[in-house]
């Protein structure tokens, strides 16, 4: 019993901090950007209020539109619950638990995809053709730096290649680590509708990813939708955090202290990132998400080679 | 003397342009090469189907060929060849190239008996000019001609090579031969009311 | 007796059909002579499968399971056939005057006496005579009055052939001169078995001087490339049945006569020891894949003839020219299989069947189609299953079945093929017939879509929605072109599954009498 | 093995029954009849040959060929096939009847329809179960012309003829390439019995298995529709009806996948692998996939794209084969086994999968009279029933979980984790190959048949047909919701699955089966739990949204509200016109990708002060038909123009040739 309870952590953990990460990351813009901004807990707040609104539903749509806040919000979960944090392990780990897990997130996108045709809108539309377009080279490229990651530890799991740092020295291996770490974080940026992939706060619906396909959602949907957005963000955040710490080789608790520290200081970085650089033209995001796959490929020679 | 006979007919065939000397010569040549068996006849002892093949022989091809191949150019009303494919002049030169590859062909063959040297390079020389004259000329009437020269030609070689050749062959071999020629001196006389004419050259609509 | 029946018979005809009355009565004289060649044919080779060989006159004549074979091909299956189809093509000689009749009966009936003799000869001198007889009798099938094309054909056809058939004596001659060389005395030497005898002491380069002349010379008539060139005239020029007739045997006979002459090259006894009940693993398993170079040079002919008719049918645009050429195709397949040896000759022997029945039911409906349609234009055939079924569906069918559509026979004998390629281990030659005869497949299979399917030209939408036969507008065809067009499609349809038991063994024999002349 | 023959001969005879008929709608009920009763008993026979029950016999049949005997068995293997074929042909045959019924009143071409498709389910059932050479060919191309045939079915078309062309000439190809591999086996065999090639394989020589691998694979690949021989399918597939472009693509072109596992067991099974021929695989499965998948998601027709798709499929499959190779030659039994079963199991799902989809196109061109996707939407509103089991179709040929789609990737993405062959560059290679590559192709499904789906049946409607469509009849829609079921029941219990797939394999002599990977098994286990708790979750989550809209109801009613127009930013009353089609959905793709699509638009939109309406329509011409083999057959039959001087029409040259002839030979003869 006690078992499962500590598997559950890391869900638990991540479903009370990833509106707090969100909320380091709008106050970083915000101090970058010389205001004041939102307080922290802010989108604690606004999922609350959102909870609480009615939805409206566009004659246009059909149950799909209706289910796919559910499964996104299901996916996302099921995602954080996985994800080992530290040294908890996650509530399930098996051979090849990555390959599942993206093709979860894989799932939700194809409910968000349809779910925004759904509505008939041109911009929505707009927003799910970029989204699966981008989808092509993000797709690899995680699965490519998961598998770097995992290979390189010569485990089958995401748990083992985590826990493998604490026996083996970052100089023999570190460098393919390294670069699986670079790959994510690009990835963080452009599975998350990040700058300079996508702007969240972009008041040009032309110009927008993910937020243009969600705009007919209402009221708990939406609410269903931001947290599973913050979850998803969490999830890329403890995902680069565990390496950064099997990398240093930190363990017991104070690798779960770091845990929590890296990953707001990564969320500070997106911050910083998002307001130190601009959004990139459409046709020049493929280049940069393709430089998530050559890292992971680079990742994946070198462990070869190595 | 026979053979010769065949020889120069043959170049004087390569020079000349009247159909009707033509067939003329094609009839002596006939002739010379009727006489042929019983030439070897005298040489070996007479025989029945030696004579008998003669007469067939000399009857066939010094009279009723030229018989029907004149009726042929009676109906038709041309009398010469006026612009063959390949030029008289050269025409002869090549009969002459011809008639040495046979003889220089005729040594090469190794189990031809000397005597019968000369009776080969005859036969060879015809059979190509009958082919030439098929290939280089362009009315109808020549290219019988040319057909007959062929045929005599194999006669002479069939005398050259082979011994006893069964009666029932020689004379299905004629039959053949006379058939032949009756059916394309039909068929030219159907050309030239047909076409009104006998240029064989002409006759290419049939394509690809 | 049986062998002065081949010449009776259409000898007697030929006799009735001078004093005939009307053109019906020629027809139908004609026809009954057929009959009975038929029915001689069948004889014959009831008794050459109870006798084995039959020899007549001291060999002049002789019948083994191989002429047997082919006899029943030119009897039954070709000239029987095309003479019921010449009675309804002409009418019933309603069609026709009586001078035409008469000719046309005569001469078909000659042509008829000239390709058995050729057949049943074991004399080459007589094969050659019938060979050149054949040429003769078929000439003026081609013409027809007032057609000056047709003139034109028949003209190509006599000279080519005759010069041809000339160079084939010259071989012949050559052959026996070779003959009394090793020994054979007087008239032996053109008695085909005796050379036979004695291949072992005739003198190589004389004997093979000797082939190529008879080759090349036989070669022309058989229409093997490049001295094809009469024949896609002649046959795009004749009325239906005689296309029939020359492509479905006459160009046979030729290859026959050709055929007749390899073994004389075989270095070893044959197919005798190839040979163990045609079972296809014993078959394969027979070791001698050495190839005489009469073997090599007609195999270089087959190739020659499948390049270039292939090339030929590619662009071709006239429907009787295309069969024409997807003869001299066949004639190059056959060619090639024989030219692998006795490996080979049970996919050769069963391919001549299979050809010979598609070939003539193509004719026959392409002819038809052509006179009921005024063309011979490919083009102008297109959509015609709507108004003429049966002809147009009979010629689509026997052109899938040409090109080797299974479950037609064409497509097992084309297996058997391969596969004795394969086992001779010619993959050269193996890799040209598979490209050769691939490209006839995308062509004639193109035509073969658009008679069946495509609108009729100027036709903007189909006659009726249903393409059932209720559109007809040309007539009931009569009950005998439904039999000689799908009679011989039914036939390969069943051969292509069902190999009897008799059949097999009789190609077998054939293969033995061809390859250790016994 | 009774059942079997009573199954194939209900089957025939069927057929030939329904040219009794008169009626229209009488022979496609007596046809359909047929087919169901004919595949119940073959159904039978297969289930007890999965079971063993006729492992290692082989029955004749008294036909005697002109070559070759009608050998065939029951094996694990074979019955494994006809299950699959038994229940895609059933399916199809019961979805056929009210789809042909929109053709009207033609009872002729109905009866040659039933007659075709009979013989045709006849052919590929024996094509599976023959063991002999020539019986195997004769099925073979008795399955190639009766198919072809049926996709002639609407022949007064000419796009329709040309597609029926290209195909049995494709077809023709492959089929030559298979006699000369057979013609190879036999030879080196001594006969045309698989048992007695089987018995003889461990003679062959290297250069003897390499010429029959690649034969295979062409021969094969030209069915399967391997890269570059795939190009027949995405011309036959929209130009056949749509039961038999299921029919074709769900079951006939994985005949050619059972003839390429059988050439491996004719050269012995592992003895006969080389590790070249399974790198040749993967790549070529690569390529497939990748292309195919690329070349569906910017088509607008919808059976076009699902015949790229089912390209794209074969490729996958062609990369579990691969693997097998690869697993065989290096000696390593998982990796043999995990290919395999990948092989196996996508090639059922894709079975399952793709006719759904083929069924389901065809619904809705029944419904909207187009295949047009530019002219389709919203349709789920008025075709409930099919829309579901089509979005259900979409999620499972995108490889997503929990349908069975991901079940058969998963095993082939497992194998990454399998060691112990090539050195660790040659396994990072391999890595690299399998994952980066069936990702890109998974994102690319998911761009494909979100397109597909979101342009057909969710938005608006595009034209007026679409905007007055009705739901198919139950016939038709029951196949699919069936096939569906069994898309998401694989899905979701994969280990009965793998368990009867291990019983296929275990005497097949292709591999060894001993105990696959526990954590291949634990991982099925623990996704098929974690696949229940997604749907768990999802529940919860509803559950949640409905209770807390019902609280709020209490406040305030009209919070909650359905029926408004979209938003759309602000844009009063947008309409369908203005939606994203499915060729702006492909544009930006194609841009990226401009020299493999090389798009071909009509029409320009000019910079006019005052533009004008314009029309512009994009295409995308196919890589090898459009672009290789079009312009090879012009520069052919120009070459063969040439060829016609020789027959210019002049006798005297005729009369050279044949001398030429004779001195050319007499010379060679005297040369050489």
């Amino acid at each position: 019993m006690n078992d499962i309870l500590a598997k559950l952590l890391p869900l638990v953990v991540a479903l009370v901090f990833a509106p707090l990460a969100m909320g380091i990351i709008q106050k970083v813009k915000a101090f970058f950007a010389g205001r004041k901004g939102f307080p922290v807990f802010q989108m604690y707040r606004d999922l609350y209020k959102l909870m609480h609104k009615g939805v409206v539903y566009s004659r246009s749509t059909t149950w799909v539109f209706r289910l796919a806040p559910l499964l996104v919000l299901g996916v996302s979960l099921i995602a954080v619950a996985w994800l080992p944090f530290g040294g908890l392990r996650g509530l399930f780990s098996f051979q090849g638990g990555f390959i599942f897990v993206a093709y979860l997130f894989g799932l939700a996108r194809f409910a968000t995809l349809l779910a925004s045709l759904d509505t008939a809108s041109a911009f929505e539309g707009m927003g799910a053709n970029r989204e699966a377009l981008f989808a092509i080279l993000a797709e690899p490229a995680t699965l490519l730096a998961f598998a770097a990651l995992i290979l390189t530890s010569g485990n089958s799991s995401l748990w083992g290649a985590i826990s493998w740092g604490q026996e083996s020295s970052f100089a023999e291996f570190g460098v393919v680590p390294l670069l699986a770490l670079v790959s994510f974080f690009i990835l963080a940026l452009s599975e998350n509708s990040r700058i300079p992939v996508d702007d969240p706060t972009t008041h040009l619906e032309l110009t927008m990813i993910h937020e243009v396909m969600i705009l007919d959602n209402s009221g708990p949907d939406l609410a269903y939708i931001e947290y599973a957005s913050a979850l998803k963000v969490w999830f890329y955040l403890v995902l680069m955090a565990n390496i950064v710490t099997a990398i240093f080789s930190i363990s017991g608790w104070a690798q779960i202290l770091a845990m929590f520290g890296f990953a707001f200081l990564l969320a500070s970085i997106i911050g910083v990132v998002e307001s130190s650089i601009t959004r990139l033209r459409m046709k020049k995001v493929p280049d940069f998400i393709g430089s998530a796959v050559a890292f992971a490929l680079l990742a994946l020679v070198l462990e070869g080679i190595l | 003397m026979l053979l010769i006979v065949v020889l120069i007919t043959d170049l004087t065939m390569a020079a000349n342009s009247r159909l009707g000397t033509c067939i003329n010569i094609t009839a002596i040549q006939g002739f010379a090469l009727g006489f042929l068996p019983l030439a070897i006849g005298l040489e070996k002892g007479m025989s029945f189907e030696l004579v008998a093949i003669a007469v067939i022989g000399i009857a066939l091809r010094g009279i009723l060929f030229p018989y029907i191949l004149h009726r042929s150019l009676l109906n038709s009303g041309t009398s010469r060849e006026l612009k063959p494919i390949v030029g008289y002049f050269l025409s002869v030169a090549i009969v002459l190239v011809l008639i040495f590859a046979s003889l220089w062909i005729s040594i090469r063959i190794d189990f031809i008996a000397p005597q019968l040297l000369l009776l080969s390079t005859v036969a060879l020389s015809t059979i190509f000019v009958g082919t030439f004259f098929i290939v280089g000329r362009r009315l109808a009437i020549m290219q019988i001609l040319g057909y007959i020269l062929l045929e005599n030609g194999i006669y002479c070689m069939g005398l050259a090579f082979v011994q006893d050749i069964p009666m029932i062959v020689e004379l299905g071999v004629l039959f053949d031969a006379i058939v032949a020629v009756f059916v394309m001196s039909v068929a030219t006389n159907k050309i030239h009311e047909e076409f009104e004419h006998f240029d064989i050259q002409k006759l290419d609509s049939l394509k690809g | 007796m049986l062998f002065g029946g081949f010449l009776a018979v259409p000898v007697f005809g030929v006799l009735l059909i001078l004093v005939s009355k009307s053109s019906r009565q020629a027809l139908m004289i004609m026809l009954a002579a057929a009959l009975g060649g038929a029915l001689l044919s069948g004889i014959l080779a009831a008794q050459v499968a109870q006798a084995g060989v039959i020899e007549v006159a001291g060999g002049l004549f002789r019948a083994d399971h191989f002429s047997a074979w082919h006899m029943i091909i030119l009897a039954i299956i070709v000239f029987l056939p095309s003479s019921v189809y010449a009675y309804t093509y002409f009418g019933g000689g309603k069609g026709i005057d009586l001078g035409y009749a008469k000719r046309f009966g005569m001469l078909w009936l000659g042509a008829f006496a000239a390709m058995s003799t050729a057949l049943l000869s074991g004399n080459i001198g007589i094969m050659w005579v019938a060979i050149e007889a054949s040429t003769l009798f078929t000439a003026f099938l081609i013409f027809r009055q007032g057609n000056a094309a047709s003139l034109e054909a028949m003209w190509k056809y006599i000279i080519m052939c005759s010069v041809g058939v000339a160079f084939a004596f010259i071989g012949t001659l050559l052959m026996a001169a070779a003959g009394q060389q090793a020994g054979l005395e007087g008239g032996d030497s053109l008695l085909l078995q005796k050379i036979y005898l004695v291949r072992g002491a005739l003198k190589p380069s004389l004997a093979l001087t000797a082939f190529i002349f008879i080759l090349v010379g036989y070669g022309t008539k058989a229409g093997l490339a490049p001295m094809h060139n009469w024949l896609p005239d002649a046959h795009s020029q004749a009325p239906g049945p005689v296309s029939a007739m020359f492509s479905g045997f006459l160009l046979n006979a030729a290859l026959y006569c050709i055929l007749r002459f390899l073994p004389l090259f075989s270095p070893s006894d044959g197919g005798a020891s190839v040979l163990q009940g045609g079972e296809a693993g014993s078959m394969l398993a027979g070791a001698a894949l050495a190839s005489s170079k009469a073997q090599i040079i007609l195999m270089g002919f087959a190739l020659l003839s499948l390049v270039i008719s292939s090339a030929f049918i590619f662009f071709q645009k006239d429907a009787k020219r295309m069969l024409a050429y997807c003869s001299v195709e066949h004639m190059g397949i056959i060619a090639f299989a024989y030219a692998l040896g006795p490996i080979g000759t049970i996919a050769g022997l069963f391919h001549t069947l299979n050809h010979s029945f598609a070939k003539t039911a193509g004719f026959f409906s392409a002819g038809s189609l052509g006179k009921k349609l005024h063309t011979n234009e490919l083009a102008g055939f297109s959509g015609a299953s709507k108004r003429y079924p049966l002809y147009a569906i009979g010629f689509a069918v026997s052109l899938l079945a040409l090109i080797g559509v299974a479950p037609f026979s064409v497509f097992m004998s084309e297996f058997m093929l391969v596969s004795s390629t394969v086992a001779a281990q010619r993959f050269l030659p193996l890799a040209i017939f598979l490209a050769a005869t691939s490209i006839v497949f995308l062509v004639m299979l193109k035509h073969a879509i658009a008679i069946l399917w495509k609108n009729a030209p100027g036709e903007e939408k189909a006659v009726t929605p249903d393409g059932a036969p209720g559109g007809m507008s040309g007539g009931v065809p009569p009950i005998s072109e439904y039999l000689v067009i799908g009679l011989p499609l039914a036939f390969l349809l069943v051969l292509g599954l069902w190999m009897p038991h008799g059949l097999s063994d009789f190609l077998t024999k054939a293969l033995d009498s061809l390859w250790s002349m016994k | 093995m009774m059942l079997f023959g009573i199954g194939i001969g209900v089957l025939v005879g069927g057929g030939l029954l329904t040219l009794v008929l008169k009626k229209s709608a009488g022979i496609n009920k007596l046809g359909m009849a047929s087919v169901v009763a004919g595949n119940a008993f073959v159904l039978a026979a297969a289930v007890e040959g999965i079971a063993g029950r006729y492992a290692g016999e082989v029955y004749q049949f008294f036909l005697p060929l002109p070559v070759g005997a009608v050998l065939f068995s029951l094996s694990p293997l074979s019955s494994f096939f006809l299950l699959v074929i038994a229940v895609v042909t059933g399916l199809a045959a019961v979805y056929a009847p009210k789809y042909l019924a929109h053709y009207g009143e033609m009872p002729w071409r109905f009866q040659a329809h039933w007659l075709l498709y009979n013989l045709l389910a006849a052919s590929m059932m024996l094509v599976v179960t023959a063991q002999n050479a020539v019986f195997f060919m004769l099925a073979w191309e008795g399955m190639s012309l009766s198919s072809f045939f049926l996709v002639l079915f609407q022949n007064d078309r000419t796009e329709v003829r040309r597609a029926g062309w290209i195909y049995l000439v494709f077809t023709h190809v492959g089929a030559a390439c298979l006699l000369v591999m057979f013609a190879l086996l036999a030879q080196a065999s001594g006969s045309f019995d698989f048992d007695a090639m089987r018995a003889a394989a461990a003679g062959f020589s290297p250069g003897l298995k390499a010429a029959i691998f690649v034969l295979a694979l062409v021969g094969f690949g030209m069915k399967a529709g391997f890269f570059p021989m795939y190009v027949w399918l995405p011309e036959a597939h929209p130009a056949a009806p749509s039961h038999v472009s299921a029919v074709m693509s769900g079951v006939m072109i994985k005949t050619a996948i059972y003839g390429i596992v059988l050439t491996l067991g004719l050269l012995g099974g592992g003895q006969g692998t080389e590790l070249w021929m399974g790198w040749t695989l993967v790549v070529l499965g690569l390529v497939s996939g990748i292309f195919g998948i690329a070349f569906a998601a910017v088509q607008q027709n919808a059976k076009r794209l699902l015949a790229y798709s089912s390209f794209e499929n074969i490729g996958i499959i062609a990369i579990g084969l691969g693997v097998w190779f690869i697993g065989m030659a290096s000696s390593n039994e998982v990796l043999a086994a995990l290919g395999l079963m990948a092989a196996l199991l996508h090639t059922v799902n894709h079975a399952l999968l793709k006719s759904l989809l083929f069924m389901g196109a065809g619904a809705l061109q029944l419904a909207t009279e187009t295949l047009d996707l530019d002219r389709m939407g919203g349709l789920l509103k008025k075709m409930p029933r099919s829309g579901l089991a089509i979005i259900a179709g979409a999620v499972a040929i995108s490889g997503l979980p929990p349908f069975n789609g991901f079940v058969g990737e998963f095993l082939l993405y497992s194998s990454v984790f399998v060691q112990g062959f090539g050195s660790s560059l040659v396994r990072a290679v391999y890595v690299i190959a399998i994952l980066g590559g069936l990702s890109i192709i998974g994102a690319l499904a998911v761009f494909t048949f979100t397109k597909l789906v979101g342009t057909s049946l969710l938005g608006e409607p595009r034209s007026n047909h679409t905007a007055h469509a009705h739901e198919v009849p139950a016939s038709m829609y029951v196949p699919m919701l069936v096939l569906a079921g069994l898309c998401l029941f694989i899905g979701l219990f994969p280990l009965p699955v793998m368990s009867a797939l291990k019983l296929v394999l275990a005497d097949s002599g292709l591999v060894v089966v001993g105990q696959l990977p526990s954590g291949i098994v634990s991982s099925l286990a623990a996704m098929q739990w974690v696949a229940f708790a997604l749907i768990g979750l999802i529940g919860v989550l509803a559950l949640v949204r409905s209770r807390v809209l019902s609280l709020h109801k209490v406040e305030n009613t009209s919070r909650h509200k359905v029926g408004s127009t979209t938003w759309d930013c602000g844009y009063h009353n947008p309409t369908p016109r203005m939606q994203y089609t499915a060729s702006s959905f492909a544009q930006p793709l194609a841009s990226f990708a401009q020299p493999l699509y090389s798009p071909h638009s009509d029409g320009s939109i000019g910079p006019d002060l005052f533009p004008a309406p314009v029309a512009r329509k994009i295409s995308f011409p196919d890589l090898i038909l459009d672009r290789a083999i079009k312009p090879m057959y012009s520069w052919i039959s120009r070459a063969f123009e040439t060829f016609s001087i020789i027959q210019h029409g002049n006798t005297h040259w005729y009369v050279l040739y044949i001398v030429i002839a004779l001195l050319a030979v007499l010379f060679w003869s005297f040369v050489i």
